[in-house]
């Protein structure tokens, strides 16, 4: 049943609003702009929730608003997918700002005006490309993401940031310029764009050429989605503000261009053309070895929020895994990976903001100790690192059953063997930092140091609960994986 | 028969006949010569128009000189061609005379006054009788009293170089009038007449027989030479650069504007009237070879214009380039190109014309003819050098200028041949336009985007409104007839169909 | 073969020929001014015998009627005599104007040599 | 329906006459001047704007000087969609550049010149687009040139003639060209009228490749187009501000018209389709893309820069059109739309720079979005639009352009949509590093801008700016709309669908 609802557009104006009162009240008088950011994130949340329950039911909301091509719409049409992803990136968004003013206020970071107006921008984009209705729509948000996450990246002006901003805008770009062709063969092939629950592109053009599309659509969001070899825009943008890194870099942008790719094998080709065009293999293997080879290079970090991103590569594939696997259950387990991984990520990297604000330490090597100091906060990377790793019963272990059972559902074990494979890896480079947070004794300066205040605490306290919760109960309603499920309808 | 239809001679006994009242009332006093002139071309200039409009009511006049048929008598015959040409030379011939008032005064000394209006006169008068003659030796007579007259005028200054260049400009003329007279001399034994109808006729009928076309052969060669020296035809233009940069600005303009215009038509006479347009075309290719020369005209008139640094001897290349256009619009002979040649009779007129009327201001004023010095002038001088610019680029042919019009007929023309040398022509064309533009845009250029060489000349130090006003109705002329080209082209066009009887 | 009988009984227009081409020669090659102006004046000569000649008829006498001849009586062509009495006038009017323009180089050049002249100028 | 009107003529004279006014109001009061100009302007956008509903209606608005006739070309008038459409545009654009100069220009000399001559040049550039024949167009093409040649030798420096003269007499060599190419068609078929599409129907032969190249020679000088784009990248930046987003925005816009004229009017799309010419003009324009966004990244002068980029998009507009698919024109179209606007007020914010801090080099303009934040958040908009971000205008015509390209369907045209994807990022390497270098860096040591007090420029030059800032976000959000109103039934009209 679909509802025709002004709520979808509501979950993308809000922030966008807010954007707006920050630029223009932000230099003022600066506690306001914090102010608009916690209520626009509340209030926006709140929006994407008051949909939930229809959702949940099966039932849709559509809202457009002008045709920007003939035939294509600025359009809204909100799944449980799509809902999924927007109450990720605006209840992230909540936590997220209580840590961002934290932090921000701890560095007496300059430019805040400019940061705190990003990060909305950004969000309304991510809010608007979980809701978007069609390609064109999606993609629309999805470039006003890419720009507005843009001076993020480079919020530190060194000469560090603004390479990797460079670096940033390069590998966007191109993706979005790929994704702007394959969305214009499309719009020729078919003479419309609106995502449809089971595909619209069967039927229209040669396999030949379906095939080409296939992977020009791979190509253009895989570069958000940090599949190897387009992945090193990430490991360099870590230079951005802590926040910026946990929430756009591990959740809004990365998944922005996951989310694309979903999309597209689902509601643009359909599960069952992309399988009839056998291209699900190869992609399985593109995001076998990028879950191999991200975490081997998350081995040899020492930068902590480096070996987060990297991290990040890994984890990311795990989704892509589970589209490509395209069995119910590896389905359910990779669309839920999305949050799982969110938020697993988000306690990571609230942490590593959490040490730096601290101690100003960066590298792992100089932790060692840190649980001593910090132990709420280490508890926090724990349970995220564990998560992580896939050990229960936190939430990674969840997705990572369904993806193996998926994995062997769909007749390729050797794919399990790589979810083990990389969780030797993920162990390998997770435990050690562990281990030396408590069980060493802190030298230096960091003898000296307290745990964080509650404004980073809290946040990184909270996702960490949530990882687990979602981990220890995953079949009471509205967890990740029940609304994964519910929009594959298993 | 009324008044009207003696309208032929009359345009052309104004001006003889004021030539000769001019020095006698000029002995009385000087100061009434310029407006006796002024009034007598403008009655030739009024009876020019009346002249136009009965040719184009009535088609060609002939008008029998005492009532003499022809052979026997001198015929005058005025056709479409002949009644515009009237038009301009007494239109311009007004402009110079409006000019000469003032600038005489500053130019020449009192003495020459009367002179200068007698000999401009008498010029005028062998214009207009070339113009609208019937008969091939009263052309000679004719051109010899503008030819004789305009020597006279060349060194009316009495300066140096000024002289010497008559004398230059008197040999060629002589050489050229010698020509033409052989010339005739030939016509003459072959068909023992001189009427230029008659001509035509008997002339038919001796193509192609043994002997006698070899005699005709000869005898155009002659007319060519001679004429082309008349008209400054490339490369017999060599008098040109000399004469009309040392003649006196409003002569330059007369001879510039219009007496080598005089050349041409007197060639377009020989080519289409006396020998038929199908002699000249087809059996032998005259008209192709002129054609050639002229595309030369166009190129090496403007190249050399180019390397001129002084803005009268610049004007004075630049008309050999353009007497080049009028010629190979004439020797393209195709409807459209022939036009377009007598069209550009007119235009060239005005705006050449206009330019040496304002270079003769600036003379007048500043006393400078080095275009490098120029700077400054556009403020100075703001009404000359807006019109200096619109005459100008009506040289260059931008549009809506008149210029353009022309080119535009002389570019259909050349196409229209359908050979490849047409598409040689069309490139000579162009080339010559954009040459013609590198020059002007030169003398542009310095008048208004650069810095004057001395700020204090830089007053604002109009020239006298009797000067200014000739020089604006010129400037005006070429954005007028640009506009509405409709106006020459109603004589221009059925000119050049009657003439190569289409 | 050459018809020696039709170039000799043209004898007058070889004359012709010749004058023409003296007095071109004199005009191209001369540097003096004035002989150049000679040359012009032998050129012109030239085409008034041409033009004499032609007119006249062998045997013919002079177009008057007064003699009371019949019409065996054969007339000489009176009008190119006629026209080159014009020719003759504009011969005459140019030439005096090129020999006051000459007085007047001399005046202001000292020279009538033509290359001197160009140097001068 | 043909309506008779004198509207068209209007529209044309009233900046003419208004300049000219202007000129000598100038001598007495500056204020007054640049007061007259702006309502001649607006005057005439005006007539334009009355013009709309006979138009929208199905109409033609046509008027003739049949005394001007020379043979079977008098100066007439036509006004169609296209026309209008663009006319619309350019005389809006016009009264913010007139807005703008009001203030930028006091620092200038002969300010009385500047402003005649813009309004000549705004009066030939409508001639141009209402032209009912080529005979009238090309007469108002040619006066555009000498116009704006004034306007391009403005500064009087060395430099400045160079570059003029080099716009000129190129300007005036392909002009010639043009003008044969003309006087071919005139007596291949005995019309120049731009009326019906395709007048060269039934002509066969060579002759046909020499009239397109002749034609396309003029129209694409004056567009910019590579290989003929040698004097753009001189004489736009050399011009004072208002007057290069003018020539930037305007004056190549009447060279894309044109050429798109010649295409459609002249040749008609399935004559062209016969000759098979569509692809080579497609490689022409993607060569144009790509020259002048490469040139464009190796500059440091940032008005060079903006020239360059012109190169470039011109190729869009002109790979729009040789695409002879609806989509691709009606990309074009929005490309010159686009472009009119986002290069309009990237010259506009240049000229702030030069106003404010008088700086051009784009190496000295770290830090100047902290004291210019308008300024740079204009030029960030617009250089956005450029790179073809959604949803601004930009996007927009990319996307049709894409789409046309796909439509040809020839492998070719798929390429060259590939092409233009990744010129856009091209476009992003020359246009974020100065958006960065304005944002994200400190001022540097030699503070070449330390004198500049954070206040931004005058309102009077912020305004215009401003203006078009709003048209690109707010166009490109209504593209739709815009399109299905004005641009589809133009391109219908030229297509003949």
């Amino acid at each position: 049943m679909e509802i025709y609802s002004i709520r979808p557009i509501l979950a993308v104006v809000i922030p966008f609003i807010c954007a707006l009162l920050i630029a223009v009240t932000g230099e003022k008088n600066r506690d306001l702009r914090e102010f608009w950011t916690l209520a626009a994130s509340v209030l926006g949340c709140m929006v994407v929730i008051s949909m939930f329950p229809h959702i949940y039911s099966g039932g849709k909301y559509i809202f457009t608003v002008a045709q920007i091509v003939p035939g294509v719409e600025l359009g809204f049409r909100v799944d449980a997918f799509g809902m999924f992803f927007a109450f990720l990136s605006s209840f992230l968004w909540i936590v997220t700002s209580v840590y961002s003013i934290g932090y921000m206020r701890a560095l007496k970071e300059h430019a805040q005006t400019r940061y705190y107006f990003c990060f909305a921008a950004c969000i309304a984009s991510a809010v608007g490309i979980a809701l978007a209705g069609n390609l064109l729509t999606l993609f629309v948000f999805y470039e006003i993401l890419t720009m507005s996450a843009f001076p993020l990246v480079m919020h530190e002006e060194t000469s560090a940031a603004l390479d990797a901003g460079k670096k940033y805008l390069a590998y966007t770009l191109s993706g979005g310029a790929l994704v702007l062709f394959g969305m214009a063969m499309t719009y020729t092939l078919t003479g419309t764009l609106t995502f449809a629950s089971h595909g619209f592109l069967a039927g229209h053009g040669s396999e030949q050429l379906l095939k080409m599309l296939f992977v020009i659509f791979i190509l253009g969001f895989g570069v958000k989605a940090a599949i190897i070899p387009l992945h090193s825009w990430l490991p360099s943008a870590m230079v951005a503000p802590t926040p910026v890194s946990a929430l756009l870099h591990a959740v809004a942008v990365v998944n922005a261009g996951i989310f694309g790719i979903v999309r597209v094998v689902t509601n643009v080709y359909g599960i069952e053309l992309v399988a009839d065009l056998g291209l699900l293999l190869p992609l399985a293997i593109v995001a076998s070895i990028t879950i191999i080879f991200g975490s081997i290079f998350a081995l040899a970090q020492d930068n902590l929020k480096r070996m987060l991103a990297y991290s990040t590569v890994s984890q990311l594939s795990y989704i892509i895994l589970g589209a490509a696997l395209l069995s119910p259950s590896s389905l359910s387990g990779g669309v839920a990976h999305i949050a799982h991984q969110g938020f697993m990520k988000i306690t990571l990297f609230f942490c590593a903001g959490a040490i730096l604000v601290q101690t100003g330490k960066k590298n792992l090597s100089e932790m060692h100790g840190i649980g001593h100091r910090m132990p709420l906060t280490m508890i926090g990377f724990t349970i995220g690192a564990l998560g992580m790793i896939g050990a229960p019963p936190i939430c990674g272990f969840i997705s990572k059953w369904y993806l193996g059972l998926g994995a062997l559902e769909a007749g390729h074990p050797i794919f399990t063997a790589v979810l083990m494979a990389s969780t030797l890896l993920n162990t390998a480079y997770f435990i050690p930092p562990i281990y030396n947070a408590f069980f060493k004794e802190p030298e230096g300066d960091l003898i000296e140091s307290r745990e964080a205040s509650w404004w980073l605490l809290g946040p990184i306290l909270l996702c960490a609960l949530i990882s687990l919760i979602f981990g220890m109960v995953p079949m009471i309603p509205y967890t990740p994986l029940q609304l994964a499920r519910t929009f594959l309808g298993v | 028969m009324t008044w009207a239809s003696h309208l032929p001679i009359i345009v052309v006994l104004i001006p003889l006949l004021t030539a000769y009242i001019t020095p006698m009332l000029g002995w009385m006093d000087k100061r009434i010569c310029n407006p006796l002139v002024i009034v007598s071309t403008s009655f030739a200039f009024i009876a020019s128009l009346l002249l136009a409009r009965s040719v184009l009511t009535r088609g060609v006049i002939s008008y029998h000189m005492g009532g003499f048929a022809p052979p026997f008598g001198i015929a005058l015959v005025v056709d479409y061609f002949g009644a515009y040409m009237c038009i301009v030379i007494s239109f311009l011939t007004l402009m110079a005379a409006i000019y000469s008032r003032e600038y005489i005064a500053k130019e020449l000394h009192e003495s020459k006054t009367a002179p200068y209006y007698t000999l401009l006169m008498l010029m005028t008068g062998g214009m207009m009788g070339a113009s609208v003659t019937g008969d091939l030796f009263n052309m000679f007579v004719f051109f010899e009293i503008l030819s004789i007259s305009s020597y006279a005028l060349v060194a009316i200054t009495g300066k140096k170089v000024a002289i010497l260049a008559s004398y230059k400009y008197l040999l060629l003329g002589a050489i050229g009038t010698s020509f033409t007279l052989v010339g005739i001399a030939y016509l003459y034994i072959l068909t023992g007449t001189l009427n230029m109808a008659d001509l035509s006729v008997r002339l038919a009928s001796l193509y192609g027989v043994g002997r006698s076309s070899w005699t005709l052969l000869v005898a155009l060669a002659f007319f060519m030479v001679g004429y082309s020296i008349k008209a400054a035809l490339f490369p017999l233009h060599t008098w040109l650069p000399d004469a009309h940069s040392m003649a006196p600005s409003s002569i330059s303009a007369v001879l510039s504007g219009i007496l080598i215009k005089v050349g041409a038509l007197a060639l377009i006479r020989v080519l289409f009237n006396i020998f038929q347009p199908e002699f000249v075309v087809e059996t032998i290719p005259v008209t192709s070879m002129i054609s050639w020369m002229a595309a030369v005209a166009i190129i090496v008139g403007s190249l050399f214009a180019i390397s001129q640094v002084d803005l009268k001897r610049m004007l004075a290349y630049s008309s050999v380039a353009h007497i080049g256009f009028i010629i190979l619009g004439v020797g393209l002979a195709t409807g459209y190109g022939t036009t377009g040649g007598i069209l550009h009779i007119f235009n060239h007129a005005m705006a050449k014309g206009c330019l040496f009327l304002c270079a003769g201001a600036i003379i007048y004023k500043t006393g400078l003819r080095n275009i490098d010095d120029l700077a400054g002038l556009g403020n100075k001088m703001p009404f000359t050098m807006a019109a200096f610019t619109i005459a100008a680029l009506s040289m260059i042919g931008i549009p809506p200028t008149a210029g353009f019009i022309s080119k535009f007929y002389l570019g259909l023309g050349a196409l229209e041949t359908g050979t490849w040398s047409g598409w040689v022509f069309i490139g000579a064309i162009l080339l010559g336009s954009l040459l013609t533009a590198i020059f002007y845009m030169r003398v542009i250029n310095n008048i208004y985007f650069k810095e004057p060489l001395h700020r204090e000349d830089v007053q604002r130090d109009e020239t006298p409104l009797g000067m200014l006003i000739p020089i604006l109705i010129l400037a005006g002329g070429c954005v007028i007839f640009g506009i509405f080209p409709r106006i020459p082209l109603s004589l221009a066009e059925p000119a050049a169909k009657l003439l190569l009887g289409i | 073969m050459v018809n020696f009988g039709f170039l000799l009984g043209h004898y007058n227009y070889w004359a012709v020929v010749v004058l023409f081409l003296i007095g071109l020669y004199a005009m191209i090659v001369k540097k003096n001014l004035i002989k150049k102006f000679m040359g012009l004046n032998i050129m012109d000569t030239s085409i008034f015998l041409f033009y004499i000649s032609m007119g006249d008829v062998e045997g013919g006498v002079s177009p008057i009627i007064a003699h009371g001849g019949g019409s065996d009586v054969i007339y000489v062509n009176p009008l190119p005599s006629v026209l080159i009495l014009t020719a003759i006038v504009v011969a005459i009017s140019t030439t005096a104007l090129a020999l006051s323009l000459i007085i007047k180089i001399y005046e202001e050049y000292g020279t009538l040599d033509s290359d001197r002249l160009v140097e001068l100028m | 329906m043909i309506i008779i009107s004198c509207l068209p003529v209007i529209a044309l004279l009233s900046p003419l006459i208004g300049g000219i006014i202007a000129y000598q109001a100038g001598k007495i009061s500056e204020t007054a001047r640049d007061l007259i100009s702006i309502v001649a302007a607006i005057v005439s956008f005006i007539v334009i704007v009355a013009m709309v509903p006979t138009i929208l209606n199905g109409n033609t608005i046509e008027y003739s000087f049949y005394y001007t006739a020379i043979s079977t070309l008098p100066i007439a008038f036509r006004v169609g969609p296209f026309p209008l459409f663009l006319g619309l545009v350019i005389s809006f654009a016009w009264i913010l550049s007139a807005v703008y100069s009001h203030r930028y220009m006091e620092r200038l000399h002969s300010r009385n010149r500047f402003c005649l001559f813009m309004s000549l040049t705004l009066s030939a550039v409508i001639g141009t687009l209402f032209a009912k024949n080529m005979f009238a167009l090309f007469i108002f093409f040619e006066i555009t040139l000498f116009t704006s040649y004034v306007l391009v030798i403005h500064e009087e420096t060395p430099e400045a003639m160079a570059a003029g003269k080099k716009y000129l007499f190129l300007g005036l060599a392909t002009g010639l060209v043009m003008f044969f190419g003309i006087l071919l068609v005139y007596l291949q078929v005995g019309t120049l009228d731009l009326g019906k599409r395709g007048i060269l129907d039934g002509v066969h032969g060579n002759i046909l490749y020499v009239i397109l190249f002749t034609l396309l020679v003029g129209a694409l000088f004056k567009a910019g187009m590579f290989p003929l784009h040698v004097w753009l990248h001189s004489a736009h930046p050399i011009a004072p501000s208002p007057a290069s987003a003018v020539l930037s925005g305007v004056v190549v816009k009447e060279g894309c018209y044109v050429m798109i004229r010649i295409l459609y009017d002249i040749f008609g799309v399935n004559l062209l389709k016969t000759m098979l010419v569509s692809n080579w003009l497609v490689l022409l324009g993607g060569l144009s893309i790509f020259f002048g966004s490469a040139m464009a990244i190796r500059q440091h002068d940032l008005k060079t820069m903006l020239a360059y980029s012109t190169v470039s998009k011109v190729g869009y507009i002109f790979l729009g059109a040789a695409l002879l698919t609806p989509t691709g024109l009606q990309g074009a179209m929005v490309q010159i739309f686009h472009h009119l606007l986002a290069k309009s007020a990237l010259f506009f914010c240049a000229g702030a720079l030069i106003y404010k801090a008088g700086i051009r080099d784009i190496d000295q303009m770290a830090g100047i979005g902290k004291k210019m934040p308008i300024t740079m958040m204009v030029f960030t908009i617009a250089a956005l639009s450029m790179i073809g971000v959604p949803p601004l205008v930009g996007f927009a015509s990319k996307w049709y352009i894409v789409l046309g390209a796909l439509e040809a369907g020839r492998p070719l045209a798929i390429g060259f949509g590939l092409v233009l994807m990744l010129s856009s990022l091209m476009n992003a390497i020359y246009f974020i590093p100065i958006i960065i270098n304005a944002f994200f860096t400190g001022e540097s040591e030699h503070g070449e801008h330390k004198e500049v007090r954070p206040d931004d420029v005058p309102l009077s030059m912020a305004v215009p700016m401003v203006i078009l800032a709003i048209g690109i976000i707010v166009f490109g959000v209504l593209s739709a709309t815009t399109s299905v109103v004005v641009i589809k039934p133009t391109v219908n009209a030229m297509m003949g669908l």
